[in-house]
């Protein structure tokens, strides 16, 4: 998932001030800047592509993954997902919405004192299979899976 | 026509207006001057549209319960109203009628003149099952030949209630696709073969 | 509320009489699979309101309360004043609770004025700022939310929790909730439609949309309770002025003029009809 | 400048239950104006939580997460009078920090 040796020692370093002057400065695209953000991953445009990105190996299905999304949603433009991991040493958790043109919509790392917990809110282009790829200190991989329909709502006048 | 349901509607409103002399202020005419103030034409949708026809001011008057005889007059000139197609074939194509079932455009103030529009039809009505976003105002269409049948009479039935469904029930909530010109001949028998061609989903 | 109609836009293929029945249908229907249930068809609404709790639980119209605040206080307009001396009806300068007793005759216009449209009273008469200009661009797009809407957002969160209580003891807040529901009922158009066509009877949707029965008190509420509100389709804030400028769209009607008489009579007829119930705050709607 | 979050809180033992919420308009590159033209991506790309400076929780997303985004995570070991820093950085380098003092739940 995210490089997060890199991330600890970009911090460490203080080095966030130094990359906002070098952008302010015009030495650096935000991009680039954000080297923590997995460009590859969230420009893929498969679900395998996008896990290959974020160097997920062999995921295990797990019920130890619990997804609270609608079964149906009112509206695909606010779809409101909350993942409980009740994996021990969960380190971090991703969240692919397999239909979307990008299906990487991001990754939660919960390993400096925050519970295995993240509630957000996505984007579901059409009746999509969300995908929940967990990774533990240890190395390892988990996923679970929930179905989201999305529908048509008013008029549509 | 127009005749007679001007002296249907100058009748019924003399009544009315009879019976609520004794108030002051007559609400009705008050909201509709209200309106008539307020509304501005607006792409397509022009201030005309405020004015009642024949239909809208008797079952305004009459809180949609228009009395037996006049509503069987006005049910049968609305009916006289209605244009078959010449050549008597009532059946289009369920695929093109589904479409149109599923569109919901037409006849609003950002629509464009002339642009054709839909049925809006599962807006109120569940039809083929493979839409589960249907609206409850009318009835379930879902498998409507089967159990009615398919026949030439049906069909004429389907296309005239699509066409004016004032001509059936004077105070019907169900817009007047053909007679206010929102279906063309052709979308109306696409949508008649939705509900009656018995390959159409909608008889599965 | 004598009156009980239905619909958005397509039918009612209601009246049993009028149907010819071909003696095959009877033969047939034997064979015919059921249309889903009542209870199934609820089901979809249930998962609908499980979620909307999730989303109510935390509502971006929060955000654009924080906004409206930051504007009623600020020096602004030609007349570089704040709003903190308008009246919303419970004295200059009093907003907390005064969005739940909108509308109500304001005797300084001898009119019966909304939320919305005092707030802009306001906003002309102190602030100096023309309503012809606020009226040309009214409804909050992708980019753009116009001052009087996060306004009507600051001004009915404040009013969070309290009892719908609008008065009808002036003749003129009779006269206005008797023309709203004139309003509400009167049919015309291309479609022939009404407010009640869609909100005029119990438990009925257009496509998967719950319409509510403006009529009753337990469901009036809940056109009180959306709006203003954050609407999921586009992520933007909008007031009671947009949903009944959308609906007249939608009604195939001509255009209401922004802040009329006619939209506060509606809105009256509204409100009185939701009086006694609790008001949660800015809603948020698909 | 972009505007503040709304940083919500509840402290239940020693866990902090935020909610947060952030303006930003979250453009997928694919929308089209009134005028037809594309707007361009604009979304947040990185958010961090500092619980009295040091980092708790931090996510990388896409342009997928809803407009005027929400996002909710749980901290461990806080207490009243913690203070919780919150930090997003969209794709132009526009940055927006905001804190706010836990109360006791």
């Amino acid at each position: 998932m995210t490089d997060l040796s890199r991330r600890a020692a970009l911090k460490g370093a203080g080095a966030g001030t130094l990359l906002a002057a070098a952008m302010a400065a015009g030495l650096l695209r935000p991009s680039d800047a954000l080297a923590d953000w997995n460009k590859g991953a969230f420009e893929a445009k498969t679900v395998s592509d996008a896990l290959k990105s974020l160097k997920v190996v062999s995921p295990a299905e797990t019920k130890d993954i619990a997804i609270k999304a609608p079964d149906i949603a009112e509206n695909g433009a606010v779809v409101p997902i909350e993942i409980q991991s009740n994996i021990p040493g969960t380190k971090s958790i991703a969240v692919l919405i397999e239909k979307n043109p990008f299906p990487y919509a991001g990754s939660f790392d919960v390993s400096q004192g925050a519970m295995p917990f993240v509630a957000l809110r996505v984007k579901i282009g059409e009746s999509s299979n969300v995908r929940v790829v967990v990774a533990t200190a240890d190395g390892r991989f988990y996923t679970a899976v929930k179905e989201v329909k999305v529908t048509i709502g008013g008029c549509g006048g | 026509m127009r005749a007679l349901t001007a002296s249907i509607l100058g009748a019924t409103t003399l009544a009315l207006v009879a019976s609520a002399a004794a108030q002051v202020v007559d609400p009705r005419s008050e909201a509709v001057a209200t309106l008539k103030r307020d509304f501005k034409s607006q792409g397509i949708a022009a201030v005309d549209r405020l004015d009642e026809d024949g239909v809208q001011a008797i079952c305004n008057r009459s809180d949609d319960k228009p009395p037996k005889e006049i509503a069987q007059r006005l049910e049968s000139d609305q009916l006289q109203q209605i244009k078959y197609p010449a050549d008597g074939k009532y059946l289009g194509d369920w695929k093109t009628g589904e479409r149109i079932a599923q569109d919901g455009r037409g006849m609003t103030w950002s629509d464009k003149a002339g642009a054709p529009g839909g049925g809006s039809c599962y807006n109120c009505h569940q039809i083929g099952l493979q839409e589960t976003s249907f609206g409850t105002i009318g009835p379930s269409l879902y498998q409507f030949g089967k159990v009615r049948g398919y026949g030439t009479d049906v069909q004429k039935y389907v296309y005239g209630k699509i066409y004016n469904a004032k001509a059936f029930s004077l105070c019907s909530q169900m817009p007047r696709f053909g007679h206010v010109g929102a279906l063309t001949e052709q979308q109306i028998r696409d949508l008649v073969a939705l509900l009656l061609d018995p390959s159409s989903p909608v008889n599965k | 509320m004598k009156r009980a109609l239905t619909l958005c836009v397509a039918a009612t293929f209601a009246a049993a009489t009028a149907f010819p029945q071909p003696a095959a249908a009877q033969s047939k229907a034997g064979a015919a699979k059921p249309p889903p249930t009542a209870v199934e068809r609820d089901a979809v609404t249930a998962e609908f309101e499980k979620f909307r709790e999730v989303l109510e639980d935390a509502n971006p119209a929060e955000l654009f309360e924080a906004k409206g605040e930051e504007l009623w206080k600020a020096r602004r307009g030609p007349n570089n004043a704040s709003l903190e001396r308008c009246d919303l009806g419970l004295g200059p300068g009093v907003v907390k609770g005064a969005y739940v007793h909108l509308p109500r005759y304001f005797a300084d216009v001898d009119k019966v004025m909304d939320a919305e449209r005092r707030i802009v009273h306001c906003m002309t008469t102190l602030q100096g700022f023309k309503l012809e200009e606020l009226a040309k661009r009214p409804f909050s797009t992708a980019n753009a939310t116009p001052d009087p809407v996060a306004l009507v957002t600051y001004v009915a969160g404040q009013s969070r929790g309290m009892k719908i209580a609008v008065p009808q003891k002036h003749p003129k807040e009779r006269a206005t909730f008797e023309v709203g529901r004139e309003i509400f009922f009167y049919r015309a158009g291309s479609y022939d439609f009404s407010c009640a066509s869609c909100h005029g009877e119990d438990g009925k949707r257009i496509r998967t949309q719950q319409l509510p029965n403006f009529t009753k008190a337990d469901q009036a509420i809940r056109a009180y309770q959306g709006w203003p509100g954050y609407r999921l389709t586009g992520g933007v804030m909008h007031t009671l002025q947009w949903r009944l400028w959308d609906c007249f769209r939608q009604q195939r009607f001509p255009e209401p003029g922004y802040v009329s008489d006619s939209l506060t009579a509606l809105l009256t007829y509204l409100a009185v009809n939701a009086n006694g119930q609790v008001y949660k705050g800015p809603g948020i709607k698909r | 400048m972009a505007d503040p979050m709304r940083i919500r809180a509840r402290l239940e033992g020693d866990v902090a239950d935020v909610r947060v919420l952030m303006a930003h308009p979250m453009e997928t590159g694919q929308r089209k104006d009134a005028a037809g033209n594309v707007v361009p991506l604009h979304f947040i790309q990185t958010i961090t939580a500092h619980l009295n400076g040091k980092p708790v929780f931090q996510a990388e997303v896409s342009q997928a997460i809803s407009r005027n985004p929400v996002f909710g995570f749980k901290v461990k070991g806080a207490k009243a009078g913690d203070k919780l820093t919150i930090t997003w950085i969209d794709n132009k380098g526009d940055k927006r920090t905001d804190e706010m003092t836990l109360a006791a739940g």
